[in-house]
């Protein structure tokens, strides 16, 4: 055995570990797992939502199982910016591991201030912009029409030095015209996907599964639907992509880092193994020393696409 | 958040039987989580095989996605075994019935708020619905075990669909403690709601039922939360809730809470127009899933 | 027992004598599958869309099993309309249930030559128009642009007296406005959903999985994809909903009509059982039955919202 | 389309068991399969456990949710049997493995175009790399079963990765045919590839190859396709395609075909201004898996 791979990557001038982060709402803000999983595993840990004030969410049930995957419908409940300032960031700045904060909110008031309230918070290594919540009070989408994703990153670009992730939701036409927007607006970097729009019904009680109708689908069945859209964006924009949706193992994030990604996020998996993170970073690393491949970096975006001349056509 | 320490373990499945008509017992072995077990905790655990010498891609090994929850209800710690009652209601349980000795099931635990201790000199009854009874067999052995209570103080209400689905109430008897039993059709026991067994009880002999803790479907809950508050008494429930995660992180599986000022992430925020209301939503797998007997809107 | 429960419902002018139907491109022309399953089990059959002239599909591989599901890039490959109403029509004549001929085509030319020939074809019941193949030639994709979508439905609709379905694909920022504005150019039905955009990568390889590198997602993975399309759906027309998506049980077509459709579409499902389609209407009775339920009509759009009195707020 | 019925059996597991390292023969009681079938057809399988007398939802029970082809290695018509020889390389193969005698597997055919069949006075070679090797274990069978050529009229040379991944070579020698080995290891025979004992074959014995069959990993066939091209001699190679349906509807399995005029739906376009070509697509569960070996483009 030679040397172990280099696992390391940038996301603009953040360096990782490795390329494996914890997904936001599926890791809480971190000491909860911290009771049992090491964090100093990760390449980092992307925190719950925050909100400027404590929001309770939305009523249950908030989930459901459906084929490979799961609903929620949690309504970004969480402990607002000030409590997470004072009772978790002292933790947080204690784990050997990077730590993006996640922002939300519904007016631009709202990311504005968690935005400030963050941006001279000691510990923070980057900033992630939840711009993907599907249904926000008052209609407002930022991430379906690429004007308001732009005027919603331009306006934080100008509050932080921090780098600027922001995580854009599938349910869009052309999710690569959105990126492209928030590239332009200054983002250091684009996390794809969100959760997919979804439902199910109790037919013995002819209710909704989920107390608020519709949520959000996660989970290894939208991982085709990441792969596409990471490669989508990719093809669109030069900074770095983080793929998110369905990684349970180091092949599946090697398929994420091959169709163009240069970091993923796990989610959902880590319900299902709570070292499910710090497993696909090993997994990872085993596939690259086998394959021998010296440093993840260079599977970032190396997708061979064969050349059609045999091909007849092309429609699909 | 509790302080007990949490486990991840890979037991060794040492039985799992067919108790009932779809009712199920396991033993599981795993020292380090049944050590620090008490009565309700619970567990979760992946039904699937989830070996580790697969060719199976990862999601084809974990199907179903998610781990299931259940209620502890016995322990031996000596052997470091603890055992679950469970019913096959789906895909999960349904495997879950088909791991045989031998096999690994991997569990995680235990999680969640445990009952108040029973306590000498406050008599308690415990109103089981079905396999809610799983944490009341936990209960009845720890104070049969400990001693600090005389299981005669114990009484348990039980019911079921029928009399094949009563299956643990012969525990409660080994501990000496007190069983009544109903069921829907009338195979044994009380033909009826067991929630009927609870008003009698209160009505015939009152002084035993200091305390109270009900465990079952949620219309049972709700008709024994009517039934303390009408005669005054404490208890505590312990519910369910769809549990993706279990320790605390996804906000899944809340419960609304009548009381305001428990949780920071609980008050409504008037900024945003939105209605306020006196309620909050508390984690059932985290704040509970015990819950003082009236705190909970069920 | 009392008398079995009333399957039939309506499309438009159409009872179809139950509500499963073969979906598009998964039942081929029916004489393959009716070798060996009683197609007059089915209420109706969508036969694999048409394009003017035989095309002969996208480079393989073309199909990748995922999570629950299935990508897909065949590329249209049909014998085209002339050799289908030549050797296709006449088994599928003499077969006794509702047939459905699934039109396609790149320019808007095709659509309307593929109608022509087909509008006064004996023996032919309704037509659904495929207007969500993900690339067609030309780049023009109508029904990811309402405008467009109006247009095609209502050049189709001024060609022929059938009953027009149109298909919609889910890859859109709001599917309920491509709906509203088919029905309003004089569509008597709306198909819901075609696949989703994914992509798998073969990482031994570093290539794509499929030939076309993207492809549709199809199977139970999609199903709540395709619940939360159809109840968006039914909330903004008036005409039928037809829904499709990973339904491989009675109970899943359930779900599908008290989210708002009248009608369902089997698709993968049928690779992997044959009879799935016969399969889910016999299922789907058989719940009726159970659930006293003596019209599968009252199921449509009976879903019941409860009132969310209880809930502090609505944030998703 | 082929004019053999086809029959979607629930067959039962008369025998599954390991025969190398990885490598697995399973024998299924389906008699309305077994009648039929001829050398060259397949099966499609549902790997999975789908007993109708489950809690699990639909989709549960289909994990992974498609059906998978394997040839047919040996029938016996008289008790209705036939047997599939399979290696595990992913989920549905491990699963496959799982499945125990007395359990049923859902099969579905026989499917597909079969092999020309051995005649008299036109010796053949067959070209077998790993399981490749199952459908010419149904040809010799069926050849010296049916007398219509001499058993001596046939060579196979059989290749795999390593000497345990030969299983089944015995059965030839049973049938009376001549067997040659390759393995990548050298731990049998030919130490290299099996397409070098073809070219060994044709220069020193030209006249006992007078047609050839080819079933095995792309790069051989490749090779047995120039091969045979610079000898001249006729001959049909058994191609594998990602196969959902396996009936011929879905269009997925298709191989790129040399010849431009054989199928209606083939022709390209030229009205839509695409690029044309004088290749079609054909699709292997039905105008193959058996093709002329001259005809595909590997
Ligand atoms: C704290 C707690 C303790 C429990 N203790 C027991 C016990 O001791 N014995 C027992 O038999 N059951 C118990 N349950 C219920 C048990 O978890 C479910 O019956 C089981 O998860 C059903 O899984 P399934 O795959 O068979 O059913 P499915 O209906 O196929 O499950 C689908 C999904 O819904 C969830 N789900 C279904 N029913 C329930 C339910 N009642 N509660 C929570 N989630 C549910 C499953 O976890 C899964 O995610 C407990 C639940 C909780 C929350
Ligand atoms: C006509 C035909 C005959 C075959 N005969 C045999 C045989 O006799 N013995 C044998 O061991 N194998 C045979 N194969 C290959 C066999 O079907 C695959 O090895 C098997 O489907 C792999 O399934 P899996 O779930 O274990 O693998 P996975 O890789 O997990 O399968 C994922 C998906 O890819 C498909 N797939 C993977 N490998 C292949 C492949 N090589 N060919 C076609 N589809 C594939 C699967 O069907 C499935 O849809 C045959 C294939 C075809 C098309
Ligand atoms: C229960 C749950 C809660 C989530 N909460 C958030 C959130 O607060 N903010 C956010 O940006 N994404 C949230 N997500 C989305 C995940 O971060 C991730 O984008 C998505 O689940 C897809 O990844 P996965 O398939 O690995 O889960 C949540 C997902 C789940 C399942
Ligand atoms: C192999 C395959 C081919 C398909 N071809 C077509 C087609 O030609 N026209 C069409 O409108 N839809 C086509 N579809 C989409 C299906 O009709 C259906 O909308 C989709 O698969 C979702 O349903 P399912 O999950 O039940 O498969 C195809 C789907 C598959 C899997
Ligand atoms: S199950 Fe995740 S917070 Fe309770
Ligand atoms: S597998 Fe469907 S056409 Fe061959």
């Amino acid at each position: 055995m030679t040397a172990p791979p280099d696992l390391t990557v940038n996301i603009g001038t953040l360096e990782l570990r490795n390329p494996v982060l914890a997904a936001s709402g599926t890791f809480g803000y971190g000491s909860e797992y911290g009771r049992f999983v090491d964090l100093s595993d990760f390449g980092g840990i992307v925190t719950k939502t925050l909100t400027p004030e404590p929001w309770p969410g939305n009523p249950p049930p908030r989930a459901a199982e459906t084929a490979a995957g799961m609903l929620n419908s949690i309504g970004l409940q969480n402990v607002g910016v000030e409590a997470f300032i004072r009772d978790k960031i002292p933790y947080l700045r204690k784990v050997d591991t990077a730590l993006i904060v996640n922002v939300g909110g519904g007016p631009v008031e709202e990311f504005v201030y968690v935005t400030e309230r963050l941006s001279d918070c000691e510990g923070i290594d980057a900033l992630e912009i939840n711009m993907s919540c599907p249904n926000v009070s008052g209609g407002m989408d930022f991430s379906t029409d690429p004007r308001r994703a732009a005027e919603l990153v331009s306006t934080l670009r100008g509050l932080t030095e921090l780098p600027l992730i922001a995580k854009l939701t599938p349910n869009v036409t052309d999710i690569g015209e959105i990126a492209r927007s928030v590239e332009e607006a200054g983002a250091d970097a684009i996390s794809a996907i969100n959760t997919l729009r979804g439902m199910a019904v109790d037919i013995r009680t002819r209710r909704p599964m989920l107390g608020a109708v519709t949520g959000g689908l996660s989970g290894p069945a939208i991982k085709p639907v990441a792969i596409a859209a990471v490669y989508r964006i990719a093809s669109q924009v030069a900074v770095p992509v983080i793929g998110i949706g369905g990684i349970m193992s180091g092949e599946d994030a090697v398929e994420f880092l091959v169709a163009g990604a240069t970091a993923v996020q796990v989610g959902t998996a880590t319900f299902v193994e709570p070292r499910a993170g710090p497993s696909v970073a090993r997994t990872l690393a085993e596939w690259c020393a086998a394959s021998e491949v010296h440093s993840v970096r260079s599977l970032i975006g190396s997708l061979q696409i064969p050349s059609q001349e045999d091909a007849p056509c092309h429609r699909s | 958040m509790s302080t007990i320490p949490i486990c991840q373990y890979d037991a060794e499945v040492l039985s799992n039987r067919e108790i009932g008509p779809g009712l199920y017992w396991i033993d599981l072995l795993a020292p380090e989580i049944t050590r620090h077990a008490l009565p309700g905790h619970f567990v979760h655990l992946i039904a699937s095989d989830v070996s580790e010498e697969s060719s199976r891609q990862t999601w084809l090994r974990h199907t179903p996605l998610l781990r299931r929850p259940f209620s502890i209800a016995e322990r031996d710690p000596e052997r470091g075994v603890f055992g679950l009652i469970y019913r096959i209601v789906g895909g999960g349980t349904e495997i879950l019935a088909t791991r045989r000795r031998g096999e690994r099931v991997d569990v995680l635990g235990p999680l969640g708020r445990t009952f108040e201790p029973v306590r000498a000199g406050r008599p308690v009854v415990m109103v089981a619905g079905g396999v809610g009874v799983a944490p009341f067999l936990s209960l009845a052995q720890e104070t049969a075990r400990d001693g600090r209570a005389r299981p005669a103080e114990m009484t348990v209400l039980f019911g079921a669909a029928t009399a094949g689905l009563l299956s643990g109430e012969e525990k409660f008897r080994e501990y000496g403690v007190d069983v009544r039993l109903a069921t829907d059709d009338g195979t044994t026991g009380h033909h009826g709601l067991v929630t009927e067994l609870l008003e009698r009880e209160l009505a015939s002999s009152p002084r035993r039922c200091a305390y109270l803790y009900a465990c079952g479907p949620t219309p049972m809950m709700r008709r024994c939360q009517e039934i303390a508050r009408e005669a005054g008494i404490d208890g505590q429930v312990s519910l369910e809730g769809i549990m993706p995660c279990g320790v605390g992180v996804c906000m899944a599986c809340v419960v609304a809470c009548a009381d305001p000022d428990a949780d920071p992430s609980a008050a409504p925020s008037a900024a945003h127009g939105e209605p306020s209301s006196s309620r909050r939503y508390e984690r059932v797998c985290d704040a509970g899933p015990v819950f003082d007997m009236q705190e909970v809107v069920l």
